[in-house]
């Protein structure tokens, strides 16, 4: 691969700009079933191409196919699919909330809902998550409760993150679910920690977190991989190739030079590249990292391959630097779609059995929404006690803070 | 003169320093095509080229790393922090490198960069939004701390912090990028074009560094503030009805201390501003040097209003940010007493 | 009761905890088999086995994330980082997650880590082994900063800190490690032994954190200091003839106000004391409260007696380091006013 | 490779310790001449084994052997040879006057001297460095004047560093050498910058810096990896994997993973593993790659493989943590001995003339360091001006260091 023979400062730059049609036909995509599945405990070094290829499992006809196929049973399906419908209708209601003012922020995950969908199927409820906050759907195929998302985005009296965190800053202890971080990365290496300390006491959990592809620059990647494969940590690693980082496509995080998954070989953990629209692949991934992980082979990277299909938060006009609808070409589809028509295809569900879904998802989701609206909106209504302000900073309040309290008047 | 809010200011200012001096490149997150999440840059790669506007990966410590790295070899990067939340992952590469770089290398390296990055609250952007963390970097020595106040500072002081030959971070309220706020949030927002210091020529100029100004003469009590909390402060003088000096630092380190010792020698009075965290922010070090120089002068404790000694709160912004009420109550003690 | 030096406290400290609480470990740069280059860990890997004591990369930033996430699965990790002023790329993890991890997730998680670093100059390690950074931890909420000035302090404290749940910053001066400084490098090295902070109990025993220590009584004026600067302030009190009162902070932040003030109030005069850079040092904090809660006791101004806004240079060591001169200078000063 | 099957914390250890016998036979080291030398503009997927196997060129029996052999004249060697000489000889003075007190430190690379020289060799003058501590190499080869190296680490009245520094911190702005950092690894991410600039001004020089095996694990690793993809930045990246780090072994820093040349390959830069210790190896991999980098190809990650002979530094012991006399038993031997048996094989070199010329070179470092002395040493003569600790903290002295300096009445 000759480059540039000139001395000149390479600025990489997306094929396509705002004006500019749709188009994905350089993207070479592997067909489904081209790689095998090792035994977990392989060498990294025996499986290059699981890091540059593609595993897939849903093919074009909606057919499972290849190594990877989990099999799993229709009712598992069925599941993963209502918790990818129900993530999307949850984005939906919320982002439409958010334009009404009745939160300040929002951040959605469309197109990227098999990732954390079907890696919380895969794992047990007792593995722990270090989540960005474009995993919302493994809160809710864990079942927290989606009135208490609501009424934390809401930053109302019932906000368990008392009034502090921005919307989307979910924390959920009893679900194994780690508070997200506003810097974006850290939790990262946490998640190396948690797991090296679950191989310490013994536990039987691993953990599991994630970064988007812009993240993966951060120096806390860099320490998780480095810690994970020291101590050989029983954790998975995700990296979410979602194509872009805000307005910088993946380009400017080295997505050009080497894809995600390869990171992982530098420091002799396996890479796995997956269709992140393939709710099989993910799955099949996850689990085998999974097992990998439990039976003491330490981590595995995987990297998603999807496209962020909306803006990167409420606060982003993506027309602004990509072209428009470039997700209806994206030629890896729509997570939802492909699982609702493999279903079919089996025999398992309908289109009819779908838009009746989707109904009452979205007559729940409405109704929560106006219950948690019932307990305050971030400018009307009941508000978090402001003493609340004061807590948390330390364990015990230290005096500096209850003399400031009492200036607050509280 | 144009009318320009800070925004359009410092993408003028840097639209001359990129038009003046080759050496002269914008590096930072989303910078490039986009032109920034505040759109500082907007336009920039557009009329001078990738080479010279360019996003980075997001690696905050990576950005500064690379334009020291820069400056070594002639350039003068700005780059830019897309929140100064999010400036600790780069804290080492400044700290240790930046700003020491010219004293361990006996003067024959520097690093002439400039870090410029958006801070302070008031925009509900909760705990990772809204940090002041200048209070860390003005207790390292060798380092230049700057945060305007209004477009026409700011434009002529981020040319002078480019132009200079140390590290310079430039912290820019933004709060105020759209217009000035008097820290009542229930107000219609204001712009720029009725303030003075939204007159901006499009031409190039530059403000000095270290150079206090006096924003308001006055004869009862001095009142000491920089970026947001000069126009709190200012609308506080107002209602109180005394007869205050209010002086914005513009330059937090090196300090101006001669400008307000001067000033408090006058008044006795004293009541210093600042949005950050209370315990250990730049406040106590403004405090300390009065004390130590106007000891005698005082006829009064020296006030500090600041935020709360806690994580800036989402919900709870305005009961954190130290608005026209708690600068009043200070004012009036100060007063009283 | 046994003389023990600071490093064998801070070992005998480590030995109760790992011995009391199988969920403490140890981890840093060389504190695995080696025992550490100050060999503070000296064999506990040893006596307690390869994964409680162990070497970790050099990342510090990757050390306090880990021992973050081991926190959260119910750990008690000692992190040390190697010379304090190596922590800056651990920064980010301290302030931006394990100090605000408790209040963001609105109590649900903690992170009940102690960070140990040696700090201070005084043994020639120039610019990057002789750092005060204290100052940069105490303007952030949520942590908790102690540095001990003795044996029997640094074990009870440190026992404390990894106790707590709250994230501990745990600065050790290094110069006085083998023994009491008095800020004269030419007189000959003295030990512990000698001093009554050398007797140390072998068996377990904490003592409460954010709790200054007056370590001796007076009338005539206050010193506040902490870490190695109790000893020189001592020498410098002794040698002035006034009658000090000399406290130590031991903890800095949450920092212990009424013992100061009550101090003050009887004193009307007060010098503080620490080696760290003046400017934006935790001694501005000091100072400021004081003047805030004290004002109308004060006969003199405050004096801060610190090293000087450089940064620590290695053939001037002495000439930066703020010894008994600058002490009694300002003790003087005080006293003179 | 199944590794644990517990779930225990694993946590790596060196095969020997401190007693057990020097033992390397299960060292994998491969035979010379085994890799290709491909086109320099070979694209990184195409060379995984330059990073897993070893690229070496002196043999067993001294000679030159195989595709990487530069075929370098005998002045170039012969000058090679006496550069190595030097700062070998250099270092045992330093190291001797520290331990009489001279000085506060001293780090010697003993064993490691080809690594420096070689490549300072390879690449032009115009090239900058952004070294560690432990290439002193650089500065002897390119000429630098060996009394200032040693005033500076007398902290004396001729200090360039001006007596802020500890000694080894050398800095050298005409040898386009940049002052060595304290903190390790910072240097490794600002080289990547320079070489953008360079790139940006149209430059033709490139920039070439180094690691410790152990600080691969700082962050400045990882940004400099990822910057110098992205951009395509003309820098060469050495890790030394001398196989220590003060008293952890290479495993901790995930040298059993994987090697660190391999790091390189997960970001999608070539790799090249060489023989740290053969002069003409090094040599090799060095104008590869800066050729490389020239042409536009981007960046190299080099590892050097060698042997931390000595102690960390004069603060060291390292029979505290490893068998004494290890070094005795490396397989790869002295760079030093094995160039000099080259040169005896080609029939340009003695022993003789060999120990003359290390005669020579002790009576000439002998001679410069009296010379240096009399500038004064850190404890005894002249000193640096004290008004010096006030300048340089910026280009003009603000008021409060004007302030200070007056206190100390000067
Ligand atoms: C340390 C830090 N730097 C910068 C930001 C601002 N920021 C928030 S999200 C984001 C982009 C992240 O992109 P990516 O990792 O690809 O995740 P995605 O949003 O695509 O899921 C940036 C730059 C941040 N939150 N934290
Ligand atoms: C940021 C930072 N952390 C820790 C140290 C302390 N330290 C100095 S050298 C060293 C070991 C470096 O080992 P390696 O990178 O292998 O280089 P080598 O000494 O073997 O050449 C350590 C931990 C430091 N100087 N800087
Ligand atoms: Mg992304
Ligand atoms: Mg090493």
């Amino acid at each position: 691969m000759p480059r540039r023979n000139a001395p000149e400062l390479f600025i990489p730059e997306p094929r396509l700009r705002p004006g500019d049609k749709p188009d994905f036909s350089n993207l070479d995509i592997p067909p489904v079933g081209v790689l095998d599945k090792p035994d977990e405990m392989v060498d990294f070094t025996e499986i290059p191409e699981h890091a540059r290829s593609m595993i897939r499992v849903l093919d074009d006809d909606h057919k499972a196919k290849g190594a990877w196929d989990p099999h799993l049973d229709p009712e598992t399906l069925r599941g993963g699919l209502r918790n990818m419908l129900k993530t999307r209708v949850y984005d939906e209601r919320m982002h439409k909330m958010q334009r009404q003012g009745k939160m300040s922020f929002y951040m959605k995950c469309t197109g990227e809902e098999a990732v954390a969908v079907a890696q919380a199927t895969a794992l047990r409820p007792s593995d722990m998550l270090f989540a960005t906050y474009r995993q919302q759907g493994l809160l809710i195929t864990r079942g927290h409760s989606m009135l208490d998302m609501m009424c934390h985005c809401l930053s109302n009296s019932r906000d368990y993150c008392k009034g502090r965190q921005m919307p989307i800053f979910y924390t959920w202890r009893e679900g194994n679910y780690f508070s997200i971080s506003g810097s974006v990365g850290t939790q990262f290496s946490q998640a190396v920690g948690w797991a090296m300390a679950a191989a310490y006491k013994g536990q039987d959990d691993i953990a599991c977190t994630w970064v988007g592809d812009g993240t993966t620059a951060e120096a806390d990647f860099h320490y998780a991989l480095t810690f994970a494969a020291v101590y050989r940590a029983p954790v998975i690693l995700n990296v979410v190739n979602n194509q872009w980082a805000i307005s910088s496509f993946q380009g400017i995080a080295g997505g050009i030079s080497a894809t995600f998954a390869n990171r992982g070989r530098g420091y002799g953990l396996p890479g796995l590249r997956v269709d992140g629209n393939d709710f099989l692949a993910v799955y099949a991934a996850t689990q085998w990292a999974a097992d990998r992980a439990r039976r003491g082979g330490g981590a595995t990277l995987i990297e998603h391959y999807t496209y962020r299909a909306d803006a990167h938060s409420t606060s982003d006009d993506p027309s602004k630097y990509r072209p428009r609808k470039e997700w209806e070409a994206w030629p890896l589809g729509d997570p939802i779609e492909r699982l609702k028509n493999h279903l079919i295809v089996l025999g398992e569900w309908s289109e009819e059995q779908h838009e009746q879904l989707r109904k009452e998802l979205e007559e729940e989701v409405a109704a929560l929404f106006r219950e948690a609206e019932s307990y305050g909106t971030l400018h009307t209504g009941p508000r978090p006690d402001i003493n609340l302000m004061f807590e948390d900073v330390y364990e015990e309040m230290p005096l500096n803070l209850r003399r400031q309290r009492q200036q607050v008047g509280v | 003169m144009t009318s320009m809010n800070m925004i359009q200011a410092l993408n003028s200012a840097m639209d001359c320093l990129l038009d003046r001096d080759p050496n002269v490149v914008i590096m930072g997150e989303d910078v490039g095509y986009f032109g920034g999440v505040f759109r500082a840059t907007a336009g920039l790669q557009q009329k001078y080229g990738r080479q010279r506007v360019f996003d980075t990966p997001i690696a905050e410590g990576g950005i500064v790393a690379t334009a020291i790295g820069m400056g070594v070899n002639g350039l003068r990067p700005i780059a830019e922090i897309q929140f100064s939340d999010y400036i600790y992952p780069a804290i080492d590469q400044i700290v240790s490198e930046a700003a020491r770089l010219r004293y361990r290398s006996g003067g024959e390296y520097y690093a002439p960069i400039t870090i410029r990055s958006p801070c302070g609250g008031g925009i509900f952007g909760g705990q990772t939004h809204s940090q002041s963390p200048e209070g860390i970097f003005t207790h390292v020595s060798g380092l230049t701390t700057v945060m305007p106040s209004n477009p026409y500072d700011a434009k002529g002081l981020l040319i002078a912090a480019v132009e200079s030959n140390d590290p310079v971070l430039f912290f820019e309220p933004k709060r105020i990028y759209n217009g000035p706020f008097d820290g009542d949030p229930n107000k219609p927002a204001e712009d720029w074009s009725r303030h003075e210091g939204g007159d901006v020529p499009e031409e190039y100029y530059s403000l000095p560094l270290r150079q206090a100004a006096i924003v308001r003469e006055g004869a009862d009590l001095t009142v000491i503030t920089y970026g947001t909390m000069v126009h709190v402060s200012r609308a506080a003088v107002e209602r109180s009805g005394f007869d205050a000096e209010i002086i914005d630092l513009r330059t937090l380190v090196p300090l101006d201390i001669e400008t307000i010792t001067k000033s408090v020698h006058k008044t006795g009075r004293c009541v210093v501003v600042h949005e950050a965290t209370r315990t250990g922010g730049f406040g106590a070090e403004i405090l300390s040097q009065i004390q130590e120089d106007c000891f005698w002068d005082l006829e009064a404790p020296i006030e500090r209003v600041t935020g709360w000694d806690t994580p800036y709160p989402h919900a709870f912004e305005w009961e954190y940010f130290p608005g026209q009420e708690r600068v009043l109550t200070a004012i009036e003690k100060v007063m009283g007493a």
